[in-house]
């Protein structure tokens, strides 16, 4: 658990798309693809996870200098 | 000899009357004034000399009187006009009466005094003292100084008595803003015969002090009989004009410019007009140091303002482009998640068909197998039918064949159409040669046989007869027969 | 009797393709002829009911694998 | 039973193109051929099943990410 | 006539080859030549004896195969 | 806390402006983003401190000088 | 105090100068912007003060030039 969440945003990208390109060439085995699909939700909601939270912290920040500017 | 005898009054008498007689008319002259002098009862008592480049001290001279009733008249007209002051050393045009008293000797009296020869005079000297300066490469050197931004230490050089220096001091020190000036006077005559020197002194003491003044400033009180003499001459415009601080000036006239004036750094008209321009350029340094600290100010302002103005837009944009970022990522994910549902939708609509593909493909080639298997299976029985018979047929033509040999080989069949064989002792003979005549034969024929004896043989070659063996044979047998 | 069901389909095509290249060569006396066309006759039945087993069965399992699909 | 079940899916479907193949080179004897049509035809259903299987997982996984799109 | 009834068809065809020839060559009498043709027909007559019941029992063998393959 | 005080104005301005180029393409990572985002949020409120602070000490000196030169 | 005192007029008004060039093309960081307004201001006090105000030793160097003469 702890080393999937050690996987960088764009590590997680890079490898949703070599998937991607896998499975768009048709290079994965029937008996692969359920296991790389699971896999690739698994990145994307990591990925998306990551997204949620920078963007609530971002949120806080930009924030917080809007009133330092008015 | 007879010698005449005369009084000295009755010569000087008869020198009177040579001359009255010999000069009766008025003369111009041109002399230089060595000496002047005014009558308390307002005679004017002048030594008038003629000067040679060549020689050292005169070579004439003459004395002459202004009548008081005339000087009067002839000095105002006179200083006025020349701005000189009638003085040692002028040179003049003179319109004298040669007089010879007998008790005071040789006198001109002088009726009249051209100011425009005098004037022309004196305006060659200044032109020959500007050509000297400049031939020595002088004349612009304390022009070319440069005047502190500030001149606050001043020494001026004047006469102390003069009204001119007091304005000026007062003007000075009382100015309205309340800069502070520090004035020290080198005194020295402004006018007459000593004030060239008395002013180079003054210039010498001061240059002790070069470094602690800003300026010197040389003026004169006012009069307006000015005598400027001294200020076109050589040595005290060089001195002016080769001094390391500024000079500034105030003892012009109203219209003439004298040679120190030229060579000052700065000529002004009078010493008041000098206390104001010093005064001015103070107050121009203090205007400037005030424009200075509001450009400063506005320099710094504005800079302040434009980072502020900097700071606001980075915090502007700051906040969308990261916004913006987010959900270029936002965008792309959610892209990757679609790809993936129809790459992997894709993927398995293609492997469905590949599946159904090879299903059929192998329904179809099982099909194939079991068609051309029969095909097969037909053919050769076919085949099996074609040879079998194909094999009996070939047999039996083969048969027949022999059978037809056979039959014509038959030597029955022959005999039968009535060939017949010829034996002698037992053997067939087929050559005629063989046999003699007398020998026996016997003659098979289709039925039965013939005994018989050989009358003659003839014939030995078969080839004699065309034909076979048969033929031959037969011929033969004929020629038996016979 | 035994013997013969055992033969392979392509040992009896094979053995028939030599019966009949030696019948076409004329290698056979007639006297075997007759033996040797009984012979190709009775291969030919033998792959004829071995052919016709095995479609039944293939089209038995072709049946079985369409109605999967369905 | 296990042992057949661990082939993959590209083995089986190379299984197959291989038994195609040495028919259309007519190197299977008719007697074998029952033997293959039944193997390929057990192929086909692991296949099919597989590809059952995994489509099922596949729409889960899928559906599932569309659940945490919305 | 046991012994004669005993020829084979190919030995029967060989003695009427090897007469045939013997006849052609020339190398029979006269005398001789009569008594081999006459065993020359009877070889042959024996011969087609042979034949005609070989033929009979092929054809029977042939009929019954093409009514199979009907 | 010291070191960061340290940093010039046109050194924070820098930063920030490099940061700035950074996300406009989006060469960072979504991990680093927050943390970016806050650096640059704390470099603003260093400049914006600095410049105030600047901005009162010169309007002091200034009024001074206004009255010194009346 | 001293040293601060002996600048020339045209040394304040020259480093004013410089100053208001760096200022002018933006040069100045705005940490030394107050700093560079300080010092400004305080040549401009000191121009200021030489203009005004007598300075002791001036009159004492002058009181000395006059024992000089006598």
């Amino acid at each position: 658990m702890t080393a999937r969440k050690e996987i960088s945003y764009s590590e997680a990208i890079g490898e949703i798309e070599e998937i991607l390109t896998r499975i768009e060439n048709e290079e994965l085995d029937v008996d692969e693809l359920s296991l790389k699909v699971k896999r690739v939700a698994s990145l994307i909601r990591i990925c998306r996870d990551k997204l949620g939270k920078t963007e609530a912290e971002v949120d806080k920040i930009l924030k917080e200098m809007d009133e330092d500017t008015e | 000899m007879q010698q005449e005898k005369v009084t000295l009054r009755e010569l000087n008498l008869r020198i009177q009357q040579v001359i009255k007689t010999g000069l009766p008319e008025p003369v111009w002259v041109v002399a230089e004034i060595s000496e002047i002098k005014i009558h308390s009862a307002g005679h004017c008592y002048l030594e008038l000399v003629e000067k040679s480049e060549e020689e050292e001290g005169p070579v004439a001279r003459a004395r002459g009187i202004i009548w008081a009733f005339v000087f009067r008249m002839l000095k105002p007209y006179f200083e006025t006009t020349t701005r000189q002051v009638l003085r040692e050393g002028l040179k003049v045009l003179i319109k004298a009466t040669v007089e010879f008293h007998e008790l005071y000797g040789l006198s001109l009296n002088i009726t009249d005094i051209d100011p425009g020869y005098t004037m022309g005079d004196l305006a060659l000297r200044k032109a020959e003292t500007l050509r000297r300066l400049e031939q020595e490469g002088v004349i612009n050197m304390n022009r070319e100084l440069e005047l502190p931004p500030v001149p606050q230490r001043i020494a001026v050089i004047s006469s102390e008595q003069a009204a001119g220096l007091q304005d000026f001091l007062d003007q000075l020190h009382h100015n309205p803003r309340g800069y502070v000036f520090y004035t020290r006077i080198f005194p020295a005559l402004m006018q007459g015969r000593e004030a060239e020197n008395t002013i180079i002194h003054a210039f010498n003491r001061i240059f002790r002090y070069e470094e602690f003044f800003d300026v010197v400033i040389l003026i004169r009180g006012g009069g307006s009989q000015a005598d400027l003499a001294c200020f076109n001459n050589y040595r005290l415009a060089y001195h002016i004009a080769q001094f390391p601080l500024p000079v500034i000036t105030g003892i012009g006239h109203e219209k003439d410019e004298s040679v120190a004036d030229m060579v000052a750094h700065t000529a002004l008209k009078t010493p008041t007009a000098v206390a104001e321009f010093l005064v001015d350029r103070v107050s121009a340094f203090d205007e400037h140091l005030s424009r200075q600290a509001s450009l400063v100010s506005e320099g710094v302002m504005s800079i302040l303002q434009s980072e502020k103005q900097k700071i606001d837009r980075i915090t502007r944009i700051f906040s969308p482009l990261v916004m913006h970022v987010l959900n270029r990522r936002k965008h792309s994910l959610a892209r990757s998640v679609q790809t993936l549902q129809s790459a992997a939708r894709k993927l398995l609509t293609g492997k469905h068909h590949a599946l159904k593909d090879i299903r059929s493909r192998s329904a179809h080639q099982f099909r194939l197998l079991f068609r051309t298997e029969r095909e097969r299976a037909a053919k050769l029985t076919w085949q099996t039918v074609h040879s079998g018979r194909q094999f009996i047929r070939n047999a039996a033509m083969r048969l027949e064949i022999f059978e037809k040999t056979n039959r014509l080989t038959d030597p029955a069949r022959i005999l039968g159409k009535g060939f017949s064989i010829t034996y002698h002792e037992g053997r067939v003979v087929r050559d005629s040669q063989i046999l003699s005549e007398g020998q026996s034969i016997q003659t098979r024929l289709f039925r039965g046989t013939v005994s018989s004896r050989v009358e003659r043989t003839g014939g030995g070659e078969p080839g004699n007869t065309p034909g076979g063996d048969h033929q031959k044979d037969k011929t033969q047998h004929k020629n038996k027969t016979k």
